[in-house]
């Protein structure tokens, strides 16, 4: 069965590494901070100007002055720190943060991704995608395999235009773990009762599959 | 210690004019210059260009600006939560210019900076490269951006002396330091006006020199875009 | 919180090589990783390239290794406080390369912000501009100058907690913050270490994500290179 | 009679005005600071990381971690701010700073100055000579006419390898005060009992002397 989101962000969060700084993107990625593995120490960075960011605060705590990057109230755990929007991407692109987690409408072959722009709609704005894309040496995308419409958003080449190229490593959806490797997506493990044939057909773009691909243990 | 207090927040804006272009700190709502944008409705100057990271909302922040149609252009990162903003920029009365909100940060700091243009990896390969220069860098590719130029630059801190030395409180730093270096005029607007001395000079966000005239604000709303909370267990 | 302490300087030091280039925070003997340079001299590496604004003095801060004939090449603003360095430089032993203060300050901050190059004014017309490119920006020529790269940086804070968060006293910030960003590795050595949550978030210079080790100092000498004073009238 | 060191200084220190940002060199200038006019509020840039310089300590009072550019021990005046050497070179780059007054071996006509190096000798180094030169707006030069041997240091040329081009505004001697015009040095100002021709004499750039020539008033 395909997973919900919750199910994307708990597989995301096994990726986690003791000592990493991590940024969150909006949606499904900030759900990844809900369920980091036990024993391991995270420093979350909100491009805003927070390292250290903890949970929502208590109900009547809140602090206008204290927000993270989605604009949500937020709290600092201790040893967090508060600097300007200047130090906070000198931080993304000078490569000190280890993984950046975000969503995507379409991520292709060959690593680009197109998250922040459709043509002929609203466009609000790339805000940090862009740097971050850039610059992260590690980039996870969090996404649905496929539109409602049921057509894929693993692909040959994106269509919208792009947020950054040749950057993506790997794509968690709710089918299925893909790495992204310079042959195209490699098929790492399947969701829970997806089989391989249903990620073939939901995949556009070029998809090796070597040997057993085992499924996802939460 | 040379003074650079103002009496209020009409004397402050004085030489704001028509057609200029003005930096305002702020993320979101957070750390905005309430006051002075105030005063810029109440001025009603026009076909301003605004370089801020986001918009306001419909009622508050540079959302007060859009509705009174003063804002010709917007420089911003994300500017996705006013409806005003998506008519005016969806008929073509309001030109919008979307950067990289670490490009955004890094123009006004070298703007400030004496740094005329620098490399970024950031927009690489995506329209944001289109017409610029690009080179590549330890295997990488980057992108030539320049260092903004703003008539006034409008910052809000939390404390301030009279010798315009700022300190900022949580988040609502953001962009405030480097705006407030970057404008040719910058005004801030304070929570807390103290005298000289009371500020530790170890603990001073954006030393004095940066800023040209500094007001004690008053009424802030200070108010909460997302208002998230957790129940206690 | 992640935890970046380490025992002791010898610990920190784990890695340091041969032929590796180093930064050292400190201006004048003000705000030099005292602890981390004497433990560079006990372990005897050598073909250093060494980036610091100063070259210490002949008994104490880089002083000590060049007089162990450590340094293979010293890249510095200002050098002349030396008279071992003044030996070695003229008898062509020590390799030196003079760069402007202001521009040896932003190639340590563009190597920590992802920044690889970027046009300054500082130099243009001189020497420091030979085999450079120049470039016109509003009527001014600049020219072009690359982002450092080095295998560790050594800074000395004043307090810091066991995340790696880093406050420094007075004009011993100096380089310190700049070099902490730029460091592949990068090691603080500090007067006082606390536990996390004793500094205020706000008050923080140096983030912990920029210090890889943190250790507590010992020994403080700190000393004194002129000191001029005034009489009580 | 030519001027002195705090001659030269005290002559300077007219050129102040209310509410500048002053970076003082090392020698002569520095001298500069203990001549502020009356009712005038200037604030002293070190470019090791202070505004709102004060004067050296009481003795038992310094401080190892409170320097100046000089490396001497100095003091904070109330309102005064400590930063990094990116920040400190931000204000001097991004031309925040209203006047630069620093000493120098030679100058010329066109308002080139030389006074890091001399071929053959030590070198010490530039320091922050060349950032500021590159970028101040005004720049008054605090030096000797001439030097030991009686050669002018006023000149067509530089004949050492420079510190900055066509940057210098003003220049201070024991003898004159000089502007930097696009046509060559105009004398504005002999040191009292000086004559204009001695002042020809110790000049060897382009001298333009129009009308009477005013002593210099203390």
């Amino acid at each position: 069965m395909a997973l919900d989101k919750i199910g994307i962000a708990k597989r995301i969060a096994q990726e986690l590494q003791d000592g990493w700084y991590v940024n969150l993107g909006i949606g499904i990625p900030t759900l990844v901070a809900n369920y980091i593995p036990k024993g391991i120490n995270i420093e979350f960075q909100s491009e805003n100007g927070i390292l250290g960011m903890g949970p929502f605060p208590f109900e009547g705590e809140e602090d206008a002055d204290l927000i993270n990057a989605g604009k949500q109230t937020v709290t600092l755990l201790d040893g967090a720190s508060i600097f300007d929007s200047s130090l906070s991407f000198a931080m993304i692109r000078g490569q000190h943060v280890q993984l950046t987690v975000l969503g995507a409408m379409e991520v292709s072959e060959n690593g680009d991704i197109a998250n922040w722009k459709i043509p002929g709609y609203m466009v609000k704005g790339m805000g940090g995608a862009m740097d971050l894309v850039a610059s992260a040496e590690n980039i996870i995308v969090a996404m649905m395999h496929t539109n409602k419409k049921g057509e894929s958003k693993i692909l040959k080449r994106c269509t919208l235009p792009l947020t950054g190229v040749q950057c993506v490593k790997k794509v968690v959806t709710d089918l299925a773990v893909l790495e992204v490797t310079k042959d195209g997506f490699k098929l790492i493990e399947r969701a829970p009762g997806v089989s391989v044939e249903e990620i073939i057909k939901a995949t556009e773009g070029k998809l090796i599959i070597e040997g057993e691909i085992p499924e996802m243990v939460f | 210690m040379i003074n650079k207090t103002v009496n209020n927040v009409q004397e402050a804006l004085t030489g704001v004019k028509d057609g200029m272009t003005l930096m305002l700190g702020g993320f979101g709502l957070c750390g905005i210059p309430e006051n002075c944008i105030t005063e810029l409705v109440k001025l009603e100057v026009k076909n301003l260009t605004c370089i801020s990271n986001n918009a306001g909302v419909d009622d508050f922040g540079l959302g007060l600006l859009l509705k009174k149609k003063q804002i010709k252009k917007m420089i911003s990162s994300y500017v996705g939560e006013n409806d005003e903003f998506e008519r005016q920029m969806l008929s073509g009365e309001l030109q919008v210019d979307l950067i990289p909100q670490g490009t955004l940060a890094e123009r006004c700091r070298a703007a400030g900076a004496g740094i005329p243009a620098f490399f970024t990896p950031a927009g690489y390969g995506t329209e944001v490269a289109e017409g610029k220069e690009t080179r590549e860098f330890n295997g990488k590719m980057h992108i030539l951006e320049h260092a903004f130029q703003a008539d006034f630059a409008f910052v809000k801190a939390w404390k301030g002396d009279t010798a315009g030395n700022l300190i900022f409180k949580g988040t609502a730093r953001n962009f405030n330091p480097m705006m407030a270096m970057a404008g040719k005029i910058t005004i801030a607007e304070v929570e807390e006006l103290v005298k000289v001395g009371e500020l530790d000079p170890n603990e001073i966000h954006t030393p004095g020199i940066f800023v040209q005239r500094i007001f004690q604000g008053k009424d802030y709303e200070k108010r909460i875009e997302q208002r998230t909370v957790r129940q206690k267990s």
